[in-house]
């Protein structure tokens, strides 16, 4: 069984060939000449690290120099969502009862995976870490209790969950505006606050990531038919079991 | 030829890999792996060029960009099936039309 | 000091014989059911012994602590899927293996 | 509260329906207060002691405890059945790790495995699936699957006696939760196929 | 010496994986060989002294992208029966398209 | 002690990917499937050691995340590719 684009003829996909080992060649030159360049901007990191507030230079870059990058990339992830929500659900999976044994898991785990990634958002500071990082773990706990039958109660699927899920940019953008209320740029902390601001503005952004992941693993709009969405987000004594 | 220098060149490698493979395959869901292959490529040249001076502490604006980009990519892979699924539910078909078998 | 160190590595290098073994299980044993003996039993129980010698080396209870809880969530996690496969395999009438 | 649809048939507390609320809440506040300092502990390794992460651990560990006792309601233990518990588990996933490192290196691969039903004693809920777990972790022996009142256990060597070990797990894993089996014992019949 | 064993290893194995799972003909063999694949990656970005892009790595391609797919695979596929109780072998319902 | 850690990293990588092997032969899906498990608790021996001998901590925080997660992927294979009998042809 031939897995390959039928409409694509031997010679076409020699021609192909040959073209990728070009851009390959010129790639790798590239590489190399990269390679030996001199230092990119890992100084100026290193010298303006002591204003940003925080001790890891990713994290720095992340919400603090780069601010704008993680700000568009909280829109992205935003605007991802919305394309799943409005292509409108799937049929949702006809789930077994999960069983003892994955119950006790997803009960036992749920607590420690919401341990972890407030460690790694408070360990973002200084050491490898942040938000991105817990949110993400925060997206597979969602992950883990939706395949272990648990849904978002109806009280949580509606309003609560939509302002979890534009907190991260939402934050991002007050904060902003904030700073240039008082005076300053935009995104640019006084470095006296930096370290606080960037601590409020990761852990509404940890939230976010964490629920729009879990959101886009189940793929249906909650709040829409019975029962769905993603669970994480809050007291899970509250989520519903289904059927 | 240094330690990242080889990362780089397996980066080079996987782009390539991805993107034959994003051209050849018809079937959605192989693309949207192939695409993914493209993506790590791309990653592992932005690490291993940040890291080009092995004395020097690594760049960091890189591997910031290479964090946000997982993130991206996993969220755009999630859209991808969700449009690939959609595209199955309508025609049954798990390729584009341009591209099915005649 | 050279004796902790020699234990360490004494159970370091137990520990990756363990994981050999889970693999030539994984590789050798003839079906899903004893593959999963042999990656469950074999592979947790280097791990702990790997986790037992660096516990050994390490300067601070905190990465003992770290360490065992590692180790501990693998076991769980490993116990919980194995069952969760070998049960879904029965009810879907794969037929253990007899000699 | 809405519980797990497992629980239905398999409720993990058996203890809340028939006590006084004031138990009740007694348990609950000592398993709180327990599963606190626990998620402390952790807490601790995880940041290695640093003091200025309280600030973010403080509220992570009080929400931790919150939903593990809402996920996990309060349940018996003993602490000399914990005591009596991890040297035996040591020693005996010891014994099952090489046990089968013995049967994966040896040339013939020396297994002769099979189903083993074993008829539990142990009540359903939290107990029964710690057992399951440990089974899987021990020599020989691979828990397949749990039907009402038995667990169908994939033993490595079905010429092993599988069910005399099982039934020392059994009692094992019952002292730790601090449960009595004298009171159920049943006829416990040997099937192996 | 090591160092170099260890990494060579480490991009033939990421080589090799990516290129059967780009070009396997089972679509799950091809799943579970780039969600292997994306679990290696996690080891080349601690090699590359990049941490932070290894946590991110191994929280999202051992918690998201297999389930993502696998789902996905699942929802692909029309004929989902058991499999055969002969043989027990459930390839004949996660087949190619 | 350095070159200790590095080997026995490099020995269980060759170990890993000797297992990719049991991926590839299958027969079953859930043969497949075993890749996960066996990353699940390898990989996080090979940070471990990684960890020790690069001297650097962080990568504790990696396998703990890995140690976490290692069941993610299995239980969606067991809850989504790979139902059981019961969940077919569901009319709803």
């Amino acid at each position: 069984m031939s897995i390959t684009n039928p409409a694509t003829g031997k010679a076409f996909r020699w021609l192909v060939m040959l073209l990728l080992s070009a851009i390959g060649g010129w790639l790798a030159y590239v590489m190399l000449v990269l390679s030996r360049s001199p230092a990119g901007l890992g100084d100026q990191v290193a010298a303006q690290l002591n204003t940003t507030g925080v001790g890891n230079p990713v994290t720095a870059v992340l919400l603090n120099f780069r601010g704008y990058d993680t700000l568009l990339e909280m829109a992205v992830l935003l605007i991802a969502l919305l394309g799943v929500w409005s292509l409108g659900g799937l049929a949702d999976y006809q789930d077994t009862a999960p069983g003892p044994t994955l119950d006790t898991l997803s009960r036992v785990l749920a607590p420690m995976l919401i341990m972890v990634a407030a460690y790694l958002l408070w360990v973002g500071a200084d050491a490898p870490g942040g938000a991105f990082q817990a949110g993400s773990v925060l997206g597979a706990a969602g992950v883990l209790l939706q395949l272990a039958g648990w849904r978002l109660g109806d009280c949580f699927s509606g309003m609560l969950l939509r302002v979890v899920l534009i907190s991260g940019l939402g934050l991002f953008i007050l904060v902003g505006a904030g700073l240039l209320l008082i005076g300053g740029a935009f995104l640019q902390y006084p470095p006296a606050l930096a370290g606080g601001l960037i601590l409020l503005i990761e852990t509404a952004a940890t939230l976010t990531i964490g629920a729009t992941l879990a959101a886009l693993f189940l793929g249906n709009r909650p709040g829409l038919g019975p029962k769905k969405a993603d669970p994480e987000k809050t007291e899970p004594d509250h989520g519903n079991q289904h059927p | 030829m240094s330690q990242p220098f080889l990362y780089a060149l397996v980066g080079v490698g996987l782009f390539v890999l991805g993107l034959y493979a994003l051209i050849i395959h018809a079937h959605l869901l192989r693309k949207i792996l192939a695409i993914n292959v493209m993506g790590s490529g791309v990653f592992l040249m932005l690490v291993a060029l940040a890291g080009r001076h092995p004395d020097a502490p690594p760049d960091p604006v890189p591997h910031a960009m290479v964090i946000t980009g997982i993130v991206v990519a996993v969220s755009a892979t999630a859209l991808a099936l969700i449009l690939m699924l959609k595209v199955y539910a309508v025609t049954g078909q798990t390729a584009l039309d341009d591209e099915k078998p005649n | 000091m050279t004796l902790i160190n020699g234990l360490s590595a004494v159970l370091l290098i137990a520990g990756s014989v363990f994981f050999l073994a889970g693999t030539l299980g994984l590789l050798r044993f003839p079906d899903i059911y004893t593959r999963l003996h042999a990656l469950t039993k074999a592979d947790n129980l280097g791990l702990g012994l790997i986790v037992m010698g660096l516990a050994a080396q390490s300067q601070s209870w905190a990465t003992v602590g770290k360490l065992l809880l590692i180790w501990v969530l693998v076991m769980f996690a490993a116990a919980s899927v194995s069952q969760l496969i070998a049960g879904r395999a029965l009810q879907r009438g794969i037929r253990p293996w007899k000699r | 509260m809405i519980v797990n649809a497992s629980q239905k048939t398999d409720p993990s507390h058996p203890d809340s329906s028939d006590r006084p609320d004031g138990h009740r809440v007694t348990r609950y506040v000592g398993s709180g207060a327990l599963r606190l300092g626990a998620f402390a502990l952790v807490w601790w390794a995880l940041t290695g002691g640093a003091v200025d992460s309280w600030l973010v651990g403080l509220p992570t560990v009080l929400i931790a405890t919150l939903i593990s006792l809402a996920l996990v309601p309060p349940f018996s233990w003993s602490l000399t059945g914990f005591v009596y518990f991890l040297p035996f588990f040591v020693w005996q996933s010891l014994r099952g790790g090489t046990d089968v490192a013995w049967r994966a290196f040896h040339p013939q691969i020396p297994i002769n495995p099979g189903i083993v039903k074993y008829p539990l004693l142990l009540p359903p809920g939290l107990p029964r699936v710690f057992l399951i777990n440990t089974v899987s972790l021990l020599p020989g022996t691979l828990s397949a699957e749990l039907e009402p009142d038995e667990l169908i256990v994939h033993a490595l060597d079905t010429e092993q006696n599988v069910l005399a070990e099982l039934k020392v797990v059994e009692q094992v894993v019952a002292r730790l939760f601090a449960i009595s089996l004298k009171n159920g014992e049943r006829n416990r019949n040997v099937q192996t196929n | 010496m090591l160092h170099w064993a260890f990494d060579g290893l480490l991009g033939t194995g990421l080589l090799w994986l990516a290129w059967r799972a780009l070009t396997t003909p089972d679509l799950f063999k091809a799943i579970v060989l780039f969600f292997s694949f994306g679990l290696l990656m996690a080891l080349a970005w601690v090699r590359l002294n990049a941490p932070d892009v290894a946590l991110a790595e191994a929280a999202i391609g051992a918690g998201l992208t297999g389930a993502l797919l696998l789902a996905a695979l699942a929802r692909l596929d029309t004929s989902n029966q058991p499999a055969n109780p002969v043989t027990g072998d459930g390839e004949s319902d996660l087949v190619d398209h | 002690m350095h070159i200790l850690y590095l080997a026995l990293a490099l020995f269980l990588l060759l170990n890993l990917i000797a297992g990719m092997y049991r991926v590839l032969r299958g027969p079953t899906v859930a043969d497949r499937m075993l890749a996960a498990q066996l990353f699940g608790t390898t990989s996080v021996a090979i940070l471990l050691l990684l960890a020790q001998a690069a001297n650097q901590p962080a990568l504790l925080d990696v396998a703990l995340v890995f140690a976490l997660l290692a069941a993610v992927t299995a239980v969606a294979f067991v809850r989504r590719a790979w139902p059981g009998a019961e969940a077919n042809h569901d009319p709803h």
